[in-house]
């Protein structure tokens, strides 16, 4: 048994963490990243390969069914943490990461899974696959075994354990059945508007496209909960191929809570020094997107560094900086791809890296700003594009989107 | 031995091919399809050909992974597990077939093939080679010049977009408009 | 290993891809039954090269021939497939029959 | 008698060698995977140290640990062969791959083979995309379909003109044709078009674009527990598997000064891995709808002089 809890303290001992976004999840997200980075605990894509699913800033409105729902599709083991302000997020991370470890923990949780799955009589459990679960977990106990870390209060933030209970397990029947027509997850399986059949799948319409040859349609959402993207975001798109024919945005958190957040976040710091971070957060996202992990990771450094107000954050981000403008790969791959305001997104992201490096230098704030209205902008630009360049233009309207584009706390 | 392979890998070629039309899933079908394919392919390896064996496992393959794609375009079943019925004149057509395969397995066992002639050669691949590009260098001409006509023609067939829409009236549009870029960086 | 067994498996083939060909209404589902007759061929030709006359490379030419009128039969047929569908909406041989003549 | 291109197979084919060759390939796989572990490591700052470096160990024990999942109506079969063929093809290129003077399976044709079983890779990865009936699993499936149809092309002619310098497509013998001079002294741009095809078909790093995040993980998108462990190391054994087939086919083989052949090929082996490795830190992602314009004007042309030039010079 020792050396059983030996490995599997071992193979938990760094969790693949998948970040989701509410309300004001500013700070949290930025020490959950930083927390990431410094311990090597990966961010991950999806649920799949997630073990602990982050819950940054307030849930509000839709966005906790979306959360639970994308919680169910994460395999097990598996911890939750909500966070909330900036600080505990080490001693959260670390609960949730003993949790995992915890094999009566886990049973009780398959135990509560199963039950549930059990309890929605009728449905089709054929395709459901039972190979990994632990049998012994599945006696037929009447209680679940109380959970240690339940009660367990840790100030700024809760820890969410699977077993509170969820006022959606009554009719959320995600992963198992079809959706509901508009549910804006993109982890949920084919979402299919339109003619429902036996199986619970659709017939795909079909729509004019750019090719002539009017092929099948599929809608399918993307946001709230998707990795590097902007906070609360839905676009639902209806996609040919991965082309996007058409898309409707929506944003499901209060925007300026979070630029309140920004504002909160970036207090301590000089104006320009504000300018800059905001500025190299949104270049993470873009890199991520972009698929370019060294410079993502370098520029995550900077900005945590610029934060922080640690080391010589000068030299490093012209290092930086250097090494993004330079890559030819980087911008072949993304000149082109048009962005608003005559830009297209390799002009976007040297402009960034120009205003980061000029506030850092010199103190000069950006004369400019991004557009304001991005949200209202954005369907027109996306349709027509692929999916990976959709993914790059909605990251170009990052400070927008995400309330990052603060004025200048001086003018406040 | 050999011909107890032979029989296994036959058997798995049949049934895969009849799959093909059984099954109600599009995606299922192709590569049953494949399996077919890639069982015939192990025969000729059985057979000794082995270059002509591994060919067609990378053409077989790469044609069905293209069918596939192509099979869910204008099949409007993105799901591919619904049901589908695509077929008519079944008992004609399998009156046909039946027939005619019980004639040519009549001929199988009726006709008194000749035995083996010759030895073949040390290196097939190297003797096949030669004979192509000797002898036989006709028979590559062809198909060198059916290939090359094929990707024209088909391209051709499939573009909706000509080089007028491309490059403008006068043909003196530059860059060309295209719905996607490239990455050469015109 | 007797050429007999080769030759009925590349019959059944051939078999089964007419009667894909004749019954399938989908022009896709028909190349597929087309394609599987080319298979029996590939497949006898194989069988006659090794079994009949092993000391001549011709039998495998004729195997590299038979593989490029897939090649070829494929690609033609997916661009017309391509071509009617986009013009005309359908993928069915039977809504395609004016074509002929 | 059963015969595999007309000798025996029982002369051929080393039986110790085959059930050898999954653990070899994890082997490489691993040191692969170590090798991205202290990448990653540098590029977020971190010191290089024994933890960071047993990442990959950690790794494989946890996706054991984690459970298996399904999705809404999966096509299971499908989608487990899928995954399953990753691996296993790249085990089977291996199997060509001399080791020392004979390969595991030798075949007066092993290049046409390697080529073979990396077409298999088109089904597998479309497969695993589809399989699982999500809408991001087939993005990335078909994102892998426009990948190909750019690097295939170019790859076989690199594979082609590799041959010609031995008058041979065993590797075997394009090995042992090259004392003197290095076939990668003679051919760079074929060298260069198959590390890039390498990459490609490993759909790592900067081509990358089937897996990568902005389709949440692609074909890998609902891969969790051991059929993402399989499909991960089917990854790195690809990237071993090349790694491994171009010393053969461009850096002379095993030959070299003091050292035995054995050593100097494996040297040879993990200098080209790290490199295929680090790429993936080195360059952004390359999308496969730009990438089809570079590989069919550029890169084509380009093979297709080399090919010319090395038939002029040897032939």
């Amino acid at each position: 048994m020792g050396l059983t809890d030996g490995l599997r303290r071992f193979a938990t001992a760094r969790p693949h963490l998948l970040v989701v976004e509410g309300t004001a999840s500013v700070r949290p997200r930025l020490a959950v990243e930083r927390f990431a980075r410094e311990q090597g605990w990966p961010l991950v894509d999806g649920p799949a390969d997630a073990d602990i699913l982050v819950v940054a800033g307030r849930l509000e409105g839709p966005l906790p069914e979306y959360v639970d729902r994308l919680w169910e599709q994460l395999p097990g083991p598996r911890a939750r943490v909500h966070l909330r302000g900036d600080d505990g997020s080490t001693r959260a991370l670390l609960g949730a990461r003993r949790i995992l470890a915890d094999i009566g923990y886990q049973r009780a949780d398959i135990r509560r899974t199963t039950r549930r799955d059990a309890d929605m009589g009728g449905m089709d459990m054929g395709g459901m696959d039972m190979g990994g679960m632990d049998m012994s977990g599945m006696t037929m106990e009447p209680a679940d075994t109380p959970d240690p870390h339940a009660g367990r209060d840790m100030s700024g933030m809760t820890m969410e354990p699977a077993d509170t209970p969820d006022p959606h397990a009554g009719h959320d029947m995600s992963g198992m059945t079809m959706e509901p027509a508009d549910t804006p997850d993109p982890h949920a399986g084919h979402d299919m508007s339109g003619m429902d059949m036996p199986a619970g799948l659709a017939m795909a319409e079909r729509a004019p496209d750019r090719d002539g040859l009017k092929l099948d349609v599929l809608t399918v959402p993307w946001g709230p909960v998707l990795t590097w993207w902007p906070a609360g975001l839905v676009v639902t798109t209806v996609l040919q191929g991965d082309v996007v024919q058409e898309a409707r945005v929506e944003q499901l958190v209060d925007v300026d809570a979070n630029r309140a957040e920004w504002r909160e976040a970036l207090a301590d710091l000089e104006p320009a020094v504000a300018a800059a971070v905001v500025r190299l957060d949104a270049l993470v996202r873009l890199l991520a997107v972009a698929g370019w992990d060294g410079a993502r990771l370098q520029s995550q450094q900077v900005r945590d560094a610029l934060l922080s107000s640690t080391g010589d954050v000068a030299v490093q981000l012209h290092r930086l900086s250097r090494k993004v403008l330079r890559s030819r790969t980087l911008r072949q791959m993304t000149t082109g791809v048009r962005t608003t305001r005559e830009e297209d997104v390799a002009a976007r992201y040297r402009r960034w890296l120009d205003e980061a490096v000029v506030a850092v230098d010199s103190g000069n704030l950006p004369a400019t700003a991004d557009e304001p209205h991005a949200v209202h902008l954005l369907p027109a630009l996306l349709i027509g594009s692929d999916v990976a360049a959709a993914r790059l233009i909605v990251a170009t309207l990052e400070l927008a989107l995400s309330g990052a584009d603060v004025r200048p706390v001086a003018s406040v | 031995m050999e011909s107890v392979i032979g029989g296994v890998l036959g058997a798995v070629a049949v049934l895969a091919g009849a799959t093909v039309f059984v099954v109600n899933s599009m995606a299922r079908a192709t590569y049953s399809l494949l399996v077919s394919f890639l069982a015939v392919a192990a025969m000729l390896v059985l057979l000794g050909s082995t270059y002509v064996g591994f060919l067609t496992v990378v053409m077989m393959t790469v044609e069905m992974a293209i069918m596939g794609v192509f099979m869910l375009m204008y099949m409007m079943n993105p799901a591919g597990l619904m049901p589908m019925s695509m077929r008519h004149n079944t008992r004609g057509a399998l009156v046909l077939s039946v027939g005619t395969f019980l004639v040519l397995s009549v001929g199988v066992f009726a006709v008194p093939w000749p035995g083996r002639q010759g030895k073949p050669a040390r290196d097939v691949t190297y003797d096949l080679g030669t004979a192509l590009m000797g002898r036989h260098m006709l028979t590559m001409i062809v198909i060198g010049t059916a290939l090359l006509a094929t990707m024209v023609s088909g391209v051709m067939l499939t573009s909706a977009r000509g080089r007028y829409d491309r490059y403008g009236d006068e043909l003196d549009r530059r860059p060309p408009t295209d719905p996607v870029r490239g990455g050469v960086g015109r | 290993m007797n050429i007999e067994l080769f030759l009925l498996v590349a019959a059944g083939l051939f078999s089964v891809g007419m009667f894909g060909a004749l019954s399938q209404q989908s022009i896709v589902m028909l190349m597929m039954g087309l394609e599987l007759m080319a298979n029996g061929v590939l497949l006898a030709g194989g069988a006659f090269w090794r079994l009949v006359s092993p000391g001549s490379p011709d039998g495998q030419v004729l195997l590299l021939v038979v593989l490029v009128v897939m090649a070829v039969e494929m690609a033609m047929g997916f661009a017309v497939t391509s071509a009617i569908f986009r013009a005309r909406d359908v993928d069915l041989t039977d809504t395609a029959t004016d074509l002929k003549g | 008698m059963l015969t595999f291109g007309l000798l025996p197979v029982s002369d051929q084919v080393s039986v110790v060698g085959a059930l050898l060759l999954p653990v070899l390939l994890a082997g490489l796989a691993v040191v692969a995977a170590v090798a991205s572990t202290g990448f990653a490591a540098v590029a977020a700052g971190r010191r290089v140290t024994t933890i960071e470096l047993v990442g990959p160990l950690r790794e494989g024990l946890r996706l054991l640990l984690v459970r298996r999942r399904t999705t809404l109506h999966p096509d299971a079969l499908l989608w487990r062969i899928g995954g399953a063929t990753v691996f296993v093809s790249a085990v089977l290129a291996l199997a060509v791959v001399p080791i020392g003077d004979r390969a595991v399976v030798p075949s007066a044709v092993g290049i046409v083979w390697f080529n073979a079983v990396e077409a298999l890779l088109w089904a597998a990865l479309w497969l695993t995309g589809w399989g699982a009936n999500s809408a991001t699993g087939l993005v990335g499936g078909y994102r892998f379909l426009a990948l190909s149809l750019a690097y295939e092309l170019p790859f076989m002619l690199v594979l082609i003109t590799a041959g010609i310098r031995g008058a041979s497509l065993d590797p075997v013998v394009v090995a042992q044709s090259q004392t003197g001079l290095w076939s990668v002294v003679l051919m760079p741009v074929a060298f260069v078009v198959y590390l890039v095809s390498a990459v490609a078909f490993s759909f790592w790093g900067p081509f990358s674009q089937p897996a990568a995040g902005d389709a949440a993980g692609g074909v890998l998108a609902e891969l969790s527990g051991v059929d993402r462990l399989v499909v991960v190391l089917g990854r790195y054994g690809w990237l071993a598997a090349s790694a491994a087939m171009s010393v053969p086919l461009f850096l002379g083989g095993g030959s070299g000064p003091v050292l035995p052949d054995l050593a100097w090929q494996l040297f040879k082996t993990l200098v080209v891995l790290l490199a295929l490795v680090a790429a993936r830190w080195r360059w952004p992602l390359v999308r496969a709808e730009r990438f089809a314009e570079i590989a069919w004007l550029v890169l084509l042309p380009a093979v297709l002089l080399q090919a010319l030039v090395v038939a002029v010079i040897v032939l």
